[in-house]
């Protein structure tokens, strides 16, 4: 049976890419940031995943508002990193863990989801700059990746509640898959965030902080929150944060925080991360 | 707001305001069709470099309204976005002649960047 | 508030539609099986509906390979004729209720659905073949048109279950729209056929004229049966079917059939129909 | 067949068999993908005149499998459906120099046109 390492939760900013592109890690708007993650490259290096299944949103790159999927999954075997407007980023293009995606689209589909199964798509920074946030910046991705699409740019968006049945079955899937991977779930996006209107620039550093304490152990809060809520509390934009219940629902009851990071603005964005491991995992490995 | 409030957020985003807060609902979805579409095709590089050589013959390519010309033209983010400009689409534009988010961001408030980056985003001001 | 005038059932052969091109409708291979929708486009012009929301799947003209919707939802204003490689067939093009589309999106999204949202999209033979068979070839379709797609083609298809569940959603959808519009709706696809493989033309007459005689009164029965049950039953691409219990959940439990027909071989199908009225409305109209 | 059988028809058709019935599924999806691609193409009127100008140009376009490429050369309908075409793509082949519906479904069979019409859908013998 596969395994279930843990669970992560990391902003996607754009800027942070361009900072790494630039090599800006050590000026100091960049280096606490970016010095934060160091426990959680190390973290990652020790658990040695080998599935990375990664819930973002596109940001108008790959899919135009022509036809706009609520939900998508990708079953590539390979993907590109895709031109968002500035080049494409030199950074290698993606393996897909292929066989677990298909397994997952069948899982989906007899669990009253409705994807959009992707054969052919390239990515974005939502799922570049976590992958380098926690990978670094290595000749190949040492994982192979599971890219699961959320629409939080249009209207309606779908809500936390349906974000959390996602991780439910994310679940099931990983313990019905035969294969005997380690995987690891990301949750992107956030933290708080708001790119228009006369509240742009709007941070909620306690909010930010809050989520980062809590989302281990009272995720139930942020769940049966309305999707209002979270446009208020974290921004328009900050409202992406519901793809990380998809991670967190994923994850047993009971989780313990490994770490977390925070650290605001990244560029426009309050931005860090949480590491989550299931109790039940931490108590076995220090027996 | 309490989490037995129903939630109402849906494609009709005016219905339940957020104070300053425009959702990118069905009918900014609608009116900035247009000039959205525009915004990404310059996702190619070669659309890029003939945008840059000419920008009026480029979006004549597009069904701009003539305020959204006007509006990508005079780089007006906070125009372009009152007239359904997504901020993930409209940020290509500004892939041409580079600018900050956070310059975007302070046009959106009708402020300088440098108060913006301060007074909303809590940095420390720089040219005291 | 909007008034669910009826359900129909429908096959939606291409043949049918080059039939109809070709002046074909009196020949003796085509005159009984269009013959047998002459009541049918008498009920529907006295019933003289709204919206007509149709449930169909696209036939690899839409949508390619690379992106499947499992489930998509049309929202524009208007839906042009797809060329699906015999050239642009010379009927007019659909309008769409928009304003109810978009209802149905929110509701879909809220109501833990996960539609591809299609703001310009062009429609085939699955649609186009249902409007004339109801509608005849007026210069303009007397009609506005909520067109739902559902993956049928490409494995994995939705469960019958989740058909039943999309259309009890509508029926929620269509209870809370303000509008006073009547609507009906339409279930296409069908019945037996299979186009590939050596059990091609694969016909099961038995099978379809029970479906018709109980899609109406039990149609719980169709509701709990697997996917392969409809495979074996009505050929590989004879399950199609399941979109006709979409239709069959959104009206009441108790539904009157008010009429059906049946014709086989249409080309390699079972063809046919059947028009449901809820019990309630007709209870009503009689006292 | 019962109802309470679990329902396990997904991308993988192959392990639930139903007898002499392909089912369109990851596997054969990929086998014939690019082969299904070049005929979405043919939904274009121009691809539809390159096609017909010079096939065998036309099809270096795209990146099938020598195997493939015989096929669609020689019309060879149950090959494409065994190399992976779906019939709704390779249908849109049979658009250029036109063949009812019936004689692919009776290639797929292997028989004649006349004996699928007649003993599988149970039409008329015409020419006894
Ligand atoms: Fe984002
Ligand atoms: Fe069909």
């Amino acid at each position: 049976m596969a395994e279930l390492i843990g669970g992560c939760g990391t902003s996607h900013v754009p800027s942070i890419g361009i900072a790494l592109d630039r090599g800006l890690q050590d000026t100091p708007d960049w280096k606490p940031f970016f010095d934060g993650y160091i426990p959680a490259k190390q973290w990652i290096a020790e658990q040695k995943p080998d599935i990375a299944i990664v819930i973002f949103n596109d940001h108008g790159n790959a899919f135009f508002l022509d036809r706009v999927p609520t939900l998508a999954l990708g079953v590539a075997e390979e993907y590109q990193i895709i031109d968002e407007g500035w080049g494409k980023r030199d950074i290698p293009s993606f393996k897909g863990a292929a066989d677990f995606s298909w397994h997952l689209a069948d899982a989906m589909v007899e669990g009253h989801f409705d994807p959009l199964i992707c054969r052919e798509i390239e990515l974005d920074h939502g799922i570049q700059v976590p992958m380098e946030l926690f990978f670094g910046r290595p000749e190949e991705w040492p994982v192979k990746i599971v890219p699961i699409f959320v629409n939080t740019v249009q209207y309606p968006i779908p809500t936390p509640q349906r974000m959390w049945e996602l991780g439910q079955l994310l679940r099931k899937a990983i313990e019905s898959w035969a294969g005997e991977e380690r995987i690891v779930v990301f949750g992107t996006g956030g933290l708080t965030h708001q790119l228009q209107g006369a509240r742009a620039g709007f941070m909620n550093r306690e909010a930010d902080k809050a989520w980062l304490a809590e989302i281990g152990p009272n995720p139930e809060k942020y769940r049966d929150w309305t999707r209002e809520q979270f446009v208020e509390t974290f921004g328009s934009e900050g409202a992406e944060l519901i793809m990380w219940l998809v991670m967190r629902a994923a994850m047993d009851a009971d989780v313990r925080t490994v770490m977390s990071h925070y650290y605001a603005p990244a560029s426009m964005t309050g931005a860090g991360m949480v590491v989550l491991e299931n109790e039940a995992l931490a108590t076995e490995e220090a027996a | 707001m309490s989490a037995s409030k129903p939630d109402t957020l849906a494609s009709d985003g005016a219905k339940t305001p957020i104070p300053d807060t425009p959702l990118f609902d069905r009918a900014g979805s609608h009116r900035g069709y247009e000039m959205n579409k525009m915004a990404m095709s310059l996702v190619s590089a070669a659309n890029r470099e003939a945008f840059a050589a000419d920008e009026e013959a480029y979006l004549d390519r597009y069904k701009l309204s003539p305020e959204q010309r006007a509006a990508v033209l005079a780089r007006d983010w906070q125009e372009m976005v009152r007239l359904g400009g997504n901020i993930f689409y409209i940020l290509k534009i500004s892939a041409l002649d580079p600018m900050p988010v956070t310059a975007i961001g302070a046009a959106q408030v009708g402020m300088e960047h440098e108060d913006f980056l301060v007074e909303r985003l809590g940095k420390e001001r720089k040219n005291g």
